[in-house]
């Protein structure tokens, strides 16, 4: 037995970051590119679907935010397996030839934090006070200007959401595996890796990769709350 | 001509009925104020009126166009409108960007939006603070700052909705400038909502009280503070006689009632049924020392002061003459009077400031 | 080895990373859906590395569970296999889905176990051995216990025949058996730490116990007998059933695979790392005999 | 190829819950139970302290609430992996013997949940309008009494957090396959059975078991709002 | 008694200096208004004060207990107090826990606690919403629950943050009249901070002006009102007459002063420099169709109204005597009048109405 492989990861991601290791530089920049755009683009989609929902009253509009909840514990596997029937080659989407590209990974991410991202965005547009709303529509905004109009007031909690989404996709492992297929010098990401070595008993360096993830979540998280301060 | 009409009007938030039976119409150029006590619905109504919500049902017309029918036309109307709410509304970006925003919506040029949103902070005197983020300021600078963001998008209606209910008088009286001058230069129509009864009575050539969901009575101000409808209303405005009693006669063009303790007192009112409710305003009443020889009034009467309380400036007291009395004098006149417990005075009193209500079932 | 350096041929080597730059768009992709236990090894890295320097096709392998690897393959998402389940090989290639079976190499499962061997097995056969720790297990013999993958892997699959062998039926006799029969449900890195902590013997292959080997206080119990015999292949995806597959770049690399160049990486690899290589390549006509019965020389016709 | 698994994937689900097939019940028990108790544990965790951090100034209050924020992309393999070295018989925390149980399963799910509930807990309580804190402290309450107060005030935001919470656990996989070792008949759970079917090529069964999973947390999150709308 | 005793009060938020310099002491048994602009600080001084915040600096003891040595002891100083805050603030809970919060923290027995709640609710007139839930009541109920919710506790020092400024005249009058009475019989020492002067003059013993973060002036309501400090006080009580003068000389006790049109007018105050402004209430100056014969008011002159402007109940005259004066008088003596502009009116004013003060630099 050799010595404690947590002190031993410390140790090996800071080597690893001072040494820049191109390995470990090609699949840090991929997981960020990832997981990055995949945020953006659920983003793009859940933001305004959530604050729609949060505007309007509509039938049934308790059992969707409910069903969000729900879905926040859509397991990761189950996600990549869907997402990975419908990309492969004999899938209905087979001819988008996605599957085992960086692109199918994004796609799977993306699905994967868009409910948690709609539900968030109710939650943080529901700390919206309804007296700013009213006062939205009476100065004359029309529901695209008033949709962004609120998302930009209640952009600290809207960003906490993302960030959360965010954290949730740079994290995850399940989807990007099944439909990334981890193949090294195209579709590896951190979390893969991490799991690799974690397979291999590569402790220490799971621990080193982990802790690089968490210094990319950090770095996404301070660069996010810059910009929102701005 | 009527610029808003609105009839039958009735608002439900799930099982609770906020409106009912409203009926208003307004027009152009008038200042309207609404009063009411706290929860009585000014508020929903302000906001149907600009079409912020809808009613429940109700017919209602604004800009001489039916909105019921045609949800598609409620863009355009709003952006003809504005309104201010009670408590201050900013949003967190610049003071610049916050009064900006109306126009904005509105796609106005880049230039014009930059020389009215300047015009307008220079007017409310927040020059200043133009680059300031709004959430910082104090609420009376931020109800300016929304006063403004406002008043840049040109209103042809403006709705207020309880306006300075935080402010202190300073800036309660700056509001109330810029409003009164918007009505009488640029012939704005203008909706108060508002608790400060003296506001009401300082801006609005008419006034509503809105009671439990309706508008139970309109008209200019001295007829809601001198000759209310019923006595939810008289008690609403501050009202503080009101006296049951029985139409005995008539006599020269007055009614005669007489109270429960025989006292007959003359009004001007014509009866409104047999069983009334005498209704006079406390600063109706006059006070003398003795027999004054010159009055005209057509009440006279000798009466004993039971209390005095000072309610600065002004000074209730309460005189004994068969009923009870609450007579509203000023501090210097109290003095002058030389008033105390006990004391006895003269009362009067003119018929017309006697007015009579049907006498209602409950207390 | 050190954690400070990665595993054999670990995917992280720094030393392979010369390789490993992103072929430049439009290179020719070969997708070899493998085991995870195979590439655990190290040896696919060194492969790819020397294949992707002599020809310039990105090979990119996807390293699934045994199951789902041949089910990648008969979906035609991927162009070719490398794996070690004869039972599944032969089923994938009478569906018809697998063509130009070549096995390229063999080792041995060991039966590992804690150097104690409670249940006495050393020195047994393989499948004595298994009898013997049925009897202790079932008897309750303390400290014996046995570690499935539980998979339905190639190892699995090895493991569920030894039983059989062994006379006992699998799904009534072994499944059930009590609590000595664990079944982990994981890959075989997970199941030897599994077993490690558990103080178990397990069916393990030779190469990830190997890589594994500083970290466990499990020693190899039995190691010989062509019970253990573990075989792997390469089959490719039959274009006729998805003509996008990339027919061509399999065979081309079947036919390196089976060449003496790839051979001799093959045999050598892992001598540097554990003294001894991992796996024995396969030449004819050994090959075409028992206990192989495989082509392994034969170029595909290309 | 048979016919498509995720059609097949429901009509296994539903045979599955219909027939009350007996491995299926006992580890959906299982995971409830390891991620109910987990919830609970981290709940009674990092709800105080959250509303601790959201209560009292303190210089570095920004970076710990960024801390939580980061911890969100904590990877579970990671959590399980540190949680793995604590247990393992060499660890400092081997003489417990909670490896390869539901024990150690349910402390890994707490620890991973821990920042999130916090994180979510301090932007909950954030919701909480200044005013009803001075009402709080001016009522005379002690800091226990205000925190359990602000807590039961924020209870809607602070029950979606602990909801999102207990999503995230049930869903994992990462930690109980590390911690639980998805042994059949003692640790393995839902998402390890998932993920075990998926390597088998299982995907309709794994797909049902991802249904049934969520509807696991459909009716926890059903049980909870009518507890809270009591 | 003192019953709070600060001293060199300061407290900031950031960089932002909310308090400085404050100094107060209140005796017990006595009821204390501050009233000031919004933004002047009262709430955060009433906070402090409550012990709900610390001061940034300064000396601070409430039952005469040093305060800022000692922060182990502020729970149960606190818990001897209670405030009421400006918005009505309840909890989701019932109106019986709501009321019941300060008690359960104090560990109160529960039957004790139930006798107390219910009390409290019968007398804000709430008792049929005992069960109700809270949030779901009318604003002005709202805060009457969060006024029984202090009462409850019985507090000795009672603080109430413009316990008014959402309600209307109804709810307004309920709340002072307890808040009188709970002074008056239980000898209850009261804080309240508003924004309405009038709320001031009628409830508190002694007034404190709050500007800008500092307590400008304290004392009686009426010294407050007529003889304030300084500009920013007058303004803010709302004098309409402040004259830039010169004081020219003495004569018979009374200080006389010149005012740039060159009148003089006597004022009773003596001369606190040289250069001074004259700080005159409208309603102290009287107006005559004809010089009064029997007048003995110190200054008397004839003027001419330039301006009339109602104010319901009041009118602003505005008359001209070589300098500018406003009169406020009611609209009874103003219709007496026949005022009408133009007109020529004889001006009467006290020589004690007139306030000097110093002359400041700014306008
Ligand atoms: N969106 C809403 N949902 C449910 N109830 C509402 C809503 N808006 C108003 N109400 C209820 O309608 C009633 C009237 O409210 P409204 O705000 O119109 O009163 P108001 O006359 O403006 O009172 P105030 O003087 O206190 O502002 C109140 O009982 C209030 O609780
Ligand atoms: N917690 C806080 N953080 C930052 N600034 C604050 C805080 N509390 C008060 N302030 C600022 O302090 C100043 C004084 O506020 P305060 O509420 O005491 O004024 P006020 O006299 O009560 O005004 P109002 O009459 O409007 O209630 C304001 O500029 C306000 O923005
Ligand atoms: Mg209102
Ligand atoms: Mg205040």
């Amino acid at each position: 037995m050799n010595g404690n492989p947590i002190v031993e990861g410390f140790i090996e991601a800071i080597n690893l970051i001072v040494t820049l290791n191109p390995q470990v530089v090609e699949i840090t920049i991929r997981s960020l590119y990832i997981s990055l755009t995949a945020t953006f683009f659920a983003s793009l989609i859940a933001l305004p679907l959530g604050a729609l929902i949060y505007f309007y009253e509509f039938r049934g509009k308790h059992a969707v935010i409910s069903t969000l909840q729900t879905l926040y514990a859509l397991p990761t596997v189950i996600v990549g397996l869907i997402v990975f029937l419908f990309l492969s080659n004999i899938g209905p989407l087979g001819f988008l030839r996605l599957l085992y590209t960086p692109g199918g990974m994004v796609v799977a991410q993306t699905i994967l934090i868009i409910p948690l991202l709609m539900g968030l965005t109710v939650s943080a547009l529901s700390g919206i006070d309804r007296d700013k709303r009213y006062t939205i529509t009476a100065l004359g905004a029309n529901r695209l200007q008033t949709v962004v109009t609120i998302i930009a007031e209640a952009r600290f909690a809207v960003m906490a959401g993302v960030l959360l989404g965010f954290g949730r996709a740079i994290a995850e492992v399940g989807t990007v595996m099944i439909v990334g297929g981890n193949i090294r010098g195209a579709t590896r990401v951190l979390t893969t890796a991490i799991a690799l070595n974690t397979s291999m008993a590569n402790y220490s360096l799971s621990i080193a990769l982990g802790i690089i993830l968490l210094g990319v979540a950090l770095g996404v998280n301070i660069a996010l709350s810059l910009v929102q301060r701005r | 001509m009527t610029i808003i009409e609105a009839h039958n009007i009735r608002k439900s938030y799930g099982s609770l009925e906020v409106l009912h039976d409203v009926d208003l119409s307004v027009r152009e150029g008038e200042v309207f104020a609404l009063i009411g006590p706290s929860g009585s619905g000014k508020s929903t109504l302000l906001r149907i009126l600009d079409l912020i919500e809808p009613p429940s049902a109700g017919e209602l017309s604004v800009f001489g166009i039916a909105t019921v029918e045609d949800r598609g036309r409620w863009l355009d109307l709003r952006r003809r409108m504005g309104m201010l709410f009670q408590r201050p509304i900013v949003f967190n970006a610049s003071v610049y960007d916050n009064v900006a925003m109306g126009l904005r919506y509105r796609s106005a040029p880049g230039d014009e939006i930059d020389r009215k949103v300047k015009g307008a902070l220079e007017a409310v005197g927040l020059s200043r603070y133009v680059g300031s983020r709004a959430t910082d300021l104090s609420g009376g600078e931020q109800q300016r700052v929304a006063l403004s963001r406002v008043l840049v998008t040109e209103p042809e209606i403006l709705f207020l909705d309880e306006p300075t209910a935080n402010l202190d008088p300073g800036s309660t009286a700056t509001i109330e400038a810029i409003v009164t001058s918007l009505n009488r230069e640029a012939g704005m129509t203008v909706l108060i909502s508002t608790h400060d009864l003296m506001q009401g009575q300082r801006l609005a050539h008419r006034v509503g009280v809105m009671i439990e969901g309706t508008i139970a009575q309109t008209g200019p101000s001295r007829e809601i503070f001198h000759e209310p409808k019923d006595r939810r209303i008289a008690r609403f405005v501050g009202i503080q006689n009101i006296i049951p009693g029985r139409v005995v006669s008539l006599r020269e063009g007055l009614t005669v009632v007489v109270e429960a303790g025989g006292k007959q007192i003359l009004s001007a009112t014509p009866p409104p049924g047999e069983e009334v409710e005498m209704v006079v305003r406390g600063e109706d009443i006059s006070l003398h020392r003795r027999e004054p020889g010159f009055e005209e009034a057509e009440n006279l009467f000798p009466a004993t002061v039971t209390a005095i309380e000072p309610t600065a400036p002004f000074v209730n007291v309460t005189v004994h003459c068969g009923c009870d009395l609450v007579a509203l004098v000023t501090a210097r006149r109290a003095e002058t009077l030389g008033l105390h417990d006990g004391m006895l005075v003269w009362v009067s009193l003119q018929a017309k400031a006697v007015h009579l209500i049907p006498r209602s079932g409950a207390g | 080895a050190g954690c400070t350096s990665p595993a054999p041929g670990g995917n992280e080597t720094p030393n392979a990373t010369a390789a490993t730059t992103a072929p430049a768009g439009g290179a020719i992709v070969l997708r070899i859906a493998t085991t995870t236990s195979l590439e655990n090894t190290g040896l696919l890295a060194e492969l790819e590395r020397v294949y992707e320097n002599e020809t310039g096709v990105d090979l990119q392998f996807i390293a699934q569970g045994t199951g789902q690897s041949i089910d990648s393959a008969r979906r035609g998402d991927v162009d070719m296999v490398l794996v070690h389940a004869p039972a599944l090989e032969q089923q994938f290639i009478d569906d018809g889905y697998g063509i130009n079976p070549r096995c390229i190499a063999y080792n041995y499962f060991i039966i590992v176990g804690p150097a104690s061997d409670p249940a006495g097995i050393a020195n047994m056969s393989p499948v004595e051995a298994f009898r013997t720790i049925y009897a202790a297990g079932t008897n309750n013999t303390p400290g014996v216990a046995f570690v499935s993958r539980g998979d339905n892997s190639g190892t699995h699959n090895q493991e569920k025949v030894l039983w059989e062998e062994a006379g006992y039926n699998y799904t009534t006799e072994i499944l059930n058996a009590g609590a000595w029969y664990v079944e982990a449900g994981k890959g075989m890195g997970d199941t030897l730490i599994l077993a490690n902590e558990k103080g178990a013997y397990t069916l393990s292959d030779e190469g990830t116990y190997l890589s594994f080997a500083d970290r466990l206080n499990l020693v190899p119990v039995i190691a010989e007998g062509t019970e253990l015999l573990n075989r792997y292949s390469a089959i490719a995806v039959n274009p006729a059933k998805y003509p996008s597959v990339n027919a061509e770049g399999a065979t081309d690399f079947i036919n390196w695979l089976i060449s003496d160049e790839a051979k001799e990486i093959i045999g050598n690899f892992g001598t540097e790392e554990f003294g001894k290589p991992l796996f024995i390549p396969l030449y004819a006509p050994e090959c075409t005999e028992p206990p192989f019965n495989c082509t392994c020389a034969e170029p595909v016709p290309t």
